[in-house]
């Protein structure tokens, strides 16, 4: 890391860079809205189609490095009966820059990189993560379903981005390099922005208002793998796997043959604890028999078992699991219970 | 599958591929009596034997088009004909019904045909499959719908 | 215990028995007029008289009434009684020549040739009718009025009776037939047409409904019973010597839980009446073919006599029309009813044998005379002029001069002809028997559009339904004549025998299974299933208690068109051999 | 090499594409009416010399068209031309697998998990307690220490299935009865025996207290249906056997095999990883979730 | 409508009737959770907790959905707060064998419509006062004539489309679907055991975020709700990337009831339209 790693950027100053970078042949991904208001992430091939106007893209960042479909290897059954199989072939080269991702999404790749690195390597999401650079934007107005600070984030955290952007009303930013990639992102970006004064403040850290303490939840959770506070607090889930599936850290996946007569593909899909059929084995026991068993395996898992194995909880406070449930679960009430219990 | 491969005896016309299914007693006995009246009718059409009209279920018509089929039709007795006294009524029901649902969602209903083909109508059945033949090959490839497996594309949604 | 000898044959009687009686038992045979079992005797008509040769005094007694006792020896046919007979014989016959019974027992007899001057009466005076009035029903509605020669039975004051219930007892008892409540009774007493003689004529309230009927039981026709109608007579209920009559009894819906149903519910024919131009119903000469079979009939209304229904005479020309309503596209039924052409060539033979010297004609559109010896004998109909065949169609029917016009092509002799004929008789379509529909869908068998029942193929299985277990037999499946019906019918008998005979049935493999682990038990494959062969299974834990319900299929049942499976959201219900897996399958492999 | 890589290898970051190396099927053997045994050789005659593995370890074995599904390797490790899998028809993909034919390629990932102590068993009595197919893991095992049975003091095996039927690896069975060095001891349950049987009538666990083997150093690895593993183990305690020397298996469902899915986690550990060999003492410590 | 109005009041005072009685085991309702939007069931065990119970224009959810869950068919008699629109999806339930009446005390809420602003769904509503329910509770609010263009107005305007122009709406639709079946679980009429998807032998719908998987699925979702479907219209409103599957479903309830004269939920007693036949039903379209 050199020494210095604050860059000002004029306003305008993302245009210019997807313009570079697009020029440069590059691609990029950065938020796009959708008619029904939704923003997420895409890639674009100009500047203007990106907005600026949301808290949080709807989808989390992971689908960028973990899709949720994707092919692993592809068959194909030969006249002799030999079946040639090929794997999937890997990204392409170019570079990816993402622009536009909140501190909590990075933060998840964390906890991403954990999982998908650890004994083995997994390929695919390795090469994604490593020709991506992640240009993540500062949170400025989080909502009351935010809750990244009692989870060891921060709106202006800087983990797992390579850049993180301060903006400021007048469109002017701040640009934390945080990586030896995001210094590479800024060489290239040289004509865009410039070193900044040793004296440039970062902007004040928006209030998170949500509190709980991990440290005391996981204490709770140590004790209470049988509890009647599981069949209460999952009454009211109804199973589906919209929370896991907006979940920056959930990565449950599913491995699926699909083809006709001769060919086919075996593919990656995102799979959710929350689905009933999840752990059922083909004879019919089902480890994890009710909802109940499948809420305490989130809430275990994010604060208690990822802890444990891999040293940080698996929640990164975005709040879009409050935010989609349909039927009003709310993660930190829970959470809430718990620590008042 | 592509569809615009040429086939393996040198004939480098397109053919659609027609995925019908024929009731047991009605449809499939007209198809034969077609075959032993010596009617012709052309060969795109690949049929499928089931008991009756009635176990046709919107997802056999789903998943001919994913395998690749331009065109499907269900054939079964006329109503009132039915082999199992009613199955061809419940078919006409729920097959009407799911047409009415593809056609609503933008999947062309002119690839999704119905008919009644009595055991006693080779004619009527050698005649049809030229027609419905006909159309599909004007329709051309069912290239829009998405197939099971893509040529060369991967579909990362 | 009372010891006798009849004839020479040692008899044992009991005590209250008579000779007659007793006579009876040993089948030898008294004549009787005025004994009737259900009424005390009388002796009045000294027809039964038998010789006491010993044991008592010896002398003429009357056998209904004279009282069986030990010792006796008795002649029923001596010399002695025979003259006795002859004499009263003589003297009911110079009554009586209108009556049949006394006309025949004078034969026999030898009492024809009569000393005396004939009356003309029917009535021997015997008095049963009033007996049985008076003491069984109990009205006493006629009695004895007059003396000597102006004895006569009558109502009082020869009045309409307002007693009389028309209960016919009279009538039944009496055994000259001289008797006829209608004349006295103030009731209207309607005839009962006789169903089974197409109401050519009529017949009783309790009936046996026709000759060979199984079981050859009366019934009773409450309808028309005077019993049911008015409380009273009971008559049949008092003379029925087997106590076999029990007016309480009630219809009963019977419950049998059956391997195998036969449907053999046969045919009948379509009314002629629509078809205008011929006349039937309008013209009373003009009969369906059924009509004059029964005309025919030995055991039918008219004894075997042919008459015109007009006028009594005999019918000395006759026209026979074929294919009336079969083989009419437009205003009938489309397929030949298949049994008109031979027995309409019967028909002219039964007819010459009525008529020697008659004239047959038959206008037909085909002969079709299909099946083994058919066509040698229409053959012969043709060729030995029983009856002249004129092929072509009646345009119509109509009466000229007490004789029914027939006006008709001859295609093959060209042109119009013109039959002066005495009767018509036409061969309606078959159809199938009314109500056959509804039975159809009770049974979930099929039927076509002209409601005749359907085979479940065919040529493989031609008498068996779609309906496991159901089988069919005769008409009801298509028009047939006897041999063929009769062939089917045993078809389904061996078919409905092979079925129950055995232990285990024997089905198609293709029938729908659930898979209970998955079954929502929402219950619409029961609603789809045509068979009705979705049954509720409940599902009980270890303490017996229901914990579910769900769908279960009879495997007896079950035909495997697989509708069921297609209704089921969660796929739970498959048809073997049309399993899910292999259709999905099959699509894979098919679109190659 | 296979994306297991070798058991050396298991701790080292190692690349995953999840492609599977392509294995024959040289035979198939019918062990009960829906299970069978696949003999396996890769197609690769290199993959074939190299391929590693220990006694207790799985793969995913997958029908092309139809997916991967997990067993334990059912061969012995001292055995290196082939692997063998045993298969209970039980879903899609066991349903495909039982329709291949002989000479049909599958594919297969492997090894994955950890294994039976063998480090451990060394100089130790042996019991093995097996149930229905469970004995296929144990197989593996057993015959990697009747390769090696200096190293062993005395072997017992005790295996029982519902009925005669229900019985894997019949000829082997016969095999070990006949051998002087391991003590063998069969059961049916009650009901399934046939009129020929002339092993024991009854329960694992109850025929293994009749049996009552002495708990001095001895190690027990257990192996079959949950019910039945549960009242061994009952059994087990009655006969004072430690915990710490009771080894059984974990069978979750699993996807992928190494770690990620998600799917076969009980508590914090992987079955995929951290088993599915485990010491009883310390499953109890997990939330009992298997 | 006021969380604390005379509804909630009414409805308090007869959950813990029903509790306290011991009539019923569990009653289900809406609570208020801090100050979201959206009112949470409330699972009132006691009459301690029916206090909890509010009823207010803030309770867009279908209760229904939890009466086939053995959970709470594990507590006993079920009593449910159910708005008109809820209710038919109970008489569809009860119709289908899945609930028996006896096994649930229906608390009915007039509701002149819910969701700020007012959900598009109530604006048709027909049932603002539930009929057949145990009691109701709440003020009786009229019942508007409904514009019958407006009740099909969302699917009309997709079928004004040409079939190309549908296509590339739906597929533009499908293409966000993240198969999280979000739908399907919030639907009181999906309560199958085993859903089709998860049926893998053989597997008619992928599982697949493609294209194809989810055409499968939301062709397949909606053909199951086709004459039965009440539209409640949850599926859509819980539908986390928005698709409006309401259009669709609304399609095939215009359809049966056109065809057959059909409507769903009207009563527990009606015979499902897939499960019986006429034949003068129209032979359109068939060759």
């Amino acid at each position: 890391m050199s020494e210095q790693n604050l860059f000002e950027a004029p306003a305008g100053w993302l245009k210019s860079a997807v313009d570079a970078l697009l020029s440069d042949g590059v691609e990029v991904v950065a938020p796009v809205g959708a008619e029904d208001g939704t923003v997420d992430l895409a890639p674009v091939s100009s500047s203007g189609a990106i907005t600026l106007e949301y808290l949080n893209v709807n989808q989390p960042l992971k689908r960028l490095f973990f899709p949720q479909t994707e092919v692993l290897i592809e068959f194909e059954r030969q006249d002799d009966g030999d079946i040639d199989v090929k794997s999937q072939s890997a990204p392409p080269e170019e570079e990816m820059v993402v622009f536009g991702c909140r501190p909590c999404d990075t933060a998840a790749l964390d906890v991403l990189d954990k999982v998908f690195a650890w004994d083995y390597d997994d390929l695919r999401y390795r090469e994604r993560r490593e020709r991506a650079t992640i240009v993540a934007f500062a949170c400025t107005g989080p909502d009351p379903q935010c809750f990244c600070v009692p989870v060891g984030g921060s709106p202006h955290g800087s983990q797992g981005s390579d850049v993180l952007v301060f903006t400021r009303d007048d469109g002017s930013a701040l640009l934390e390099v945080n990586t030896p990639k995001g210094e590479k992102l800024m060489e290239r970006l040289g004509a865009v922005a410039r070193p900044a004064q040793p004296d440039s403040g970062l902007p004040d850290v928006p209030d998170i208002h949500t509190g709980f303490d991990p440290e005391k939840i996981k204490l709770w959770l140590d004790d209470n793998f049988e509890n009647e506070f599981w069949a209460g607090a999952s009454l009211m889930c109804v199973g589906c796997g919209s929370c896991t599936y907006l979940c920056p850290t959930c990565h449950c996946f599913d491995i699926v043959d699909e083809g006709i007569w001769n060919r086919g593909e075996r593919r990656r899909n995102w799979d959710s604890c929350s689905f009933g059929q999840f752990t059922a084995h083909a004879s019919g026991h089902n480890p994890r028999p009710d909802q109940a068993a499948r809420y305490r395996q989130r809430v275990m898992h994010k604060f208690k078992y990822f802890p444990e194995r891999f040293g940080l909880v698996a929640c990164v406070g975005c709040g879009r699991c409050l935010r989609a449930c349909g039927v009003g679960q709310n993660l930190v009430s829970v959470l809430h219970d718990i620590e008042k219990t | 599958m592509s569809e615009e491969k040429p086939k393996k005896d040198g004939q480098d016309k397109w053919e659609p591929r027609i995925i019908a299914f024929l009731c047991n007693w009605c449809s499939y006995a007209g198809a034969d009596l077609a075959g032993m009246s010596r009617f012709g009718y052309p060969a795109p059409i690949r049929v499928i034997k089931v008991p009756c009209s009635g176990r046709v279920d919107p997802l056999f018509v789903l998943r001919s088009f994913e395998q690749g089929a331009d065109m499907v039709l269900v054939s079964g007795c006329h109503p009132g004909d039915c082999h199992y006294t009613s199955g061809n009524y419940h078919a006409r029901r729920k097959l009407l019904a799911f047409r009415e649902l593809l056609t609503f969602l933008g999947i062309d209903p002119r690839r999704f045909k119905i008919s009644w083909v009595s055991a006693a109508e080779g004619g009527k059945w050698s005649s049809l499959v030229a027609e419905v033949t006909e159309e599909a090959r004007a329709l051309g490839p069912y290239k829009e719908f998405p197939r099971s497996v893509s040529e060369g594309v991967s579909d990362e949604g | 215990m009372i010891k006798l000898t009849i004839n020479g044959n040692e008899a044992e009687a009991a005590e209250g028995q008579t000779i007659l009686d007793v006579a009876r038992e040993l089948s030898i045979e008294i004549p009787t007029l005025c004994h009737h079992k259900a009424i005390p005797p009388t002796g009045a008509c000294r027809i039964c008289v038998v010789e006491i040769t010993a044991g008592a005094r010896p002398g003429l007694v009357p056998a209904c009434a004279y009282p069986a006792q030990d010792g006796l020896e008795i002649q029923t046919d001596s010399e002695r009684v025979r003259e006795s007979r002859r004499m009263t014989l003589q003297l009911l016959e110079a009554r009586c020549p209108e009556a049949k019974v006394i006309q025949e027992m004078a034969a026999e007899y030898g009492a024809l040739d009569l000393p005396l001057e004939r009356k003309d009466e029917k009535c021997i005076m015997c008095g049963l009718c009033v007996r049985v009035c008076k003491e069984i029903i109990g009205p006493a509605a006629t009695c004895f009025a007059g003396r000597g020669p102006e004895r006569e039975i009558s109502t009082p004051y020869k009045l309409l009776s307002e007693v009389c219930i028309g209960c016919g007892a009279c009538a039944f008892v009496c055994p000259t037939e001289a008797i006829d409540p209608a004349e006295f009774c103030s009731i209207a007493l309607e005839k009962i047409p006789n169903e089974f003689n197409c109401g050519l004529d009529s017949r009783t309230p309790v009936y046996i409904p026709f000759p060979q009927a199984v079981p050859n039981k009366p019934v009773i026709d409450r309808e028309n019973c005077i019993h049911f109608r008015t409380g009273g007579c009971g008559a049949c209920k008092t003379v029925c010597p087997a106590d076999a009559i029990d007016y309480d009894m009630e219809d009963k819906v019977v419950e049998e839980e059956v391997g195998a149903i036969v449907v053999a519910t046969g045919y009948q024919l379509m009314d002629p009446a629509v078809y205008e131009e011929y006349g039937y119903g309008k013209y009373p000469d003009v009969v369906t073919s059924m009509e004059f079979e029964r005309m025919v009939s030995a055991s039918g209304p008219t004894g075997g006599g042919l008459h015109r229904p007009s006028n009594g005479e005999l019918p000395k020309t006759i026209v026979f029309l074929q294919c009336i309503g079969s083989r009419q596209e437009t205003d009938g039924k489309p397929y030949c009813s298949k049994i008109c052409c031979m027995y309409t060539a019967k028909h002219t033979i039964l007819y010459k044998h009525k008529v020697h010297d008659g004239q047959a004609f038959v206008f037909y559109m085909d002969v079709r005379s299909g099946g083994k010896n058919y066509e040698d004998f229409v053959r012969r109909v043709v060729k030995e002029k029983v009856a002249t065949y004129l092929r072509g169609r009646v345009s119509k029917v109509f009466p000229r001069g007490g004789k029914l016009m027939v006006r008709g092509a001859d295609t093959l002799g060209g042109g119009q002809v013109e039959i002066a004929a005495d009767m018509v008789v036409l061969a309606p379509a078959v159809v199938p028997s009314s109500g056959v529909q509804e039975l159809a869908q009770k049974l979930r068998i099929g039927y076509d559009q002209h409601d005749f029942l359907l085979e479940a193929h065919p040529k493989l299985r031609p008498v068996e339904t779609n309906t496991a277990g159901v089988f069919l037999a005769g008409a009801c499946h298509s028009p047939m004549d006897i041999p063929e019906s009769v062939a089917q019918a045993s078809a389904a008998a061996s078919k409905a025998l092979g079925l129950v005979t055995h232990e285990r049935l024997t089905r198609e493999p293709t029938i729908a299974v659930v898979d209970e682990l998955t079954c929502n038990g929402c219950f619409e494959c029961e609603n789809v299933c045509a068979y009705k062969a979705i049954e509720r299974k409940e599902i009980l834990d270890k303490d017996g208690v229901v914990t579910a319900v769900l769908a279960h299929v009879n495997e007896g049942l079950c035909q495997g068109c697989g509708a069921c499976g297609v209704t089921c959201r969660s796929k739970s219900l498959e048809v073997e051999g049309f399993r899910d897996l292999q259709l999905f399958s099959a699509i894979s492999a098919i679109s190659r | 090499m296979t994306n297991g890589d070798s058991v050396r290898g298991n701790t080292a970051l190692t690349p995953l594409d999840y492609r599977p190396a392509k294995m024959r099927i040289e035979s198939i053997t019918d062990e009960t009416s829906d299970i069978k045994t696949f003999r396996l050789t890769f197609c690769d005659q290199d993959q074939n010399e190299q391929f590693e593995f220990r006694a207790g370890q799985f793969g995913l074995y997958s029908v092309f068209g139809s997916g991967e599904a997990t067993f334990c390797i059912a061969s012995s490790p001292t055995r290196r031309d082939y692997i063998e899998c045993s298969v209970k028809r039980v879903g899609r993909v066991t349903n495909d697998l039982h329709e291949c034919n002989e000479g049909d390629i599958i594919g297969f990932r492997g090894p994955y998990g950890n294994w039976f102590p063998l480090d451990e068993m060394e100089g130790k009595n042996l019991l093995f307690v097996g149930g229905g197919i469970g004995l296929a893991p144990l197989r593996s095992l057993i015959w990697n220490c009747l390769d090696l049975r200096d190293k062993f003091a005395d072997i017992l095996i005790l295996y029982g299935a519902r009925t005669v039927a229900d019985l894997v690896y019949k000829e082997e069975l016969k095999t070990w009865r006949e051998r002087d060095d391991v003590k063998t001891i069969y059961t049916v349950d009650p009901g399934g025996e046939t009129p020929d049987w002339d092993g024991e009538v009854g329960l694992v666990p109850v025929v293994l207290e009749k049996e009552n083997p002495s708990p001095e150093n001895t190690i027990v690895i257990a192996c079959g249906p949950p019910i039945m593993i549960k009242f061994a183990l009952f059994s087990m305690r009655k006969l004072g056997f430690p915990f710490e020397s009771v080894y059984t298996t974990l069978e979750n469902r699993m996807k992928c095999g190494v770690g990620k899915c998600g799917r076969c986690n009980v508590g914090n550990r992987y079955v995929c990883k951290d088993g599915p060999v485990f010491r009883y003492s310390d499953l109890l410590l997990l939330p009992q979730e298997f | 409508m006021k969380a604390d109005g005379p509804a909630t009041d009414a409805l308090r005072k007869e959950a813990a009737d029903l509790l306290s009685r011991g009539d019923v085991g569990v009653v289900i309702g809406y609570g208020r959770q801090d100050d979201a939007d959206l009112a949470a069931p409330v699972f009132a065990r006691n009459a301690e907790d029916a206090d909890r119970l509010v009823f207010d224009d803030h309770c867009l959810g279908n209760l229904a959905v939890y009466l086939p869950r053995s959970e709470i068919r594990a507590m006993g008699r079920a009593g449910v707060v159910v708005k008109g629109c809820d209710l038919m999806a109970v008489n569809v339930l009860l119709r289908e064998n899945v609930i028996k009446r006896e096994d649930v005390v229906l608390i009915g809420t007039h509701c002149a419509g819910v969701g700020e602003p007012q959900l598009e769904k109530c604006s048709t509503c027909d049932v603002h006062s539930p009929e057949g329910c145990d009691v109701v509770v709440g003020e009786p609010v009229d019942q508007p004539k409904v514009d019958e263009e407006q009740r099909y107005k969302a699917a009309a305007e997709i079928d004004a489309m040409s079939v190309e122009e549908r296509w590339d709406f739906w597929r533009s639709q499908f293409d966000k679907c993240i198969r999280c079946y979000a739908c399907r679980q919030v639907c009181p009429l999906c309560y199958c055991k085993r859903c089709i998807v998860e049926k893998n032998i053989p597997q008619w719908v992928a599982t697949s975020a493609h294209l194809r998987g989810s055409i499968a699925w939301n062709v397949v979702r909606a053909f199951h709700l086709t004459g039965r479907c009440v539209g409640c219209g949850e599926c859509e409103r819980v539908c986390p990337v928005g698709i409006p599957l309401g259009a669709i479903n609304q399609k095939m309830s215009r359809h049966v009831g056109d065809s057959y004269g059909f409507h769903s939920g009207l009563s527990a007693d009606q015979e499902a339209p897939f499960t019986v036949w006429s034949p003068d039903d129209s032979d359109e379209g068939i060759l």
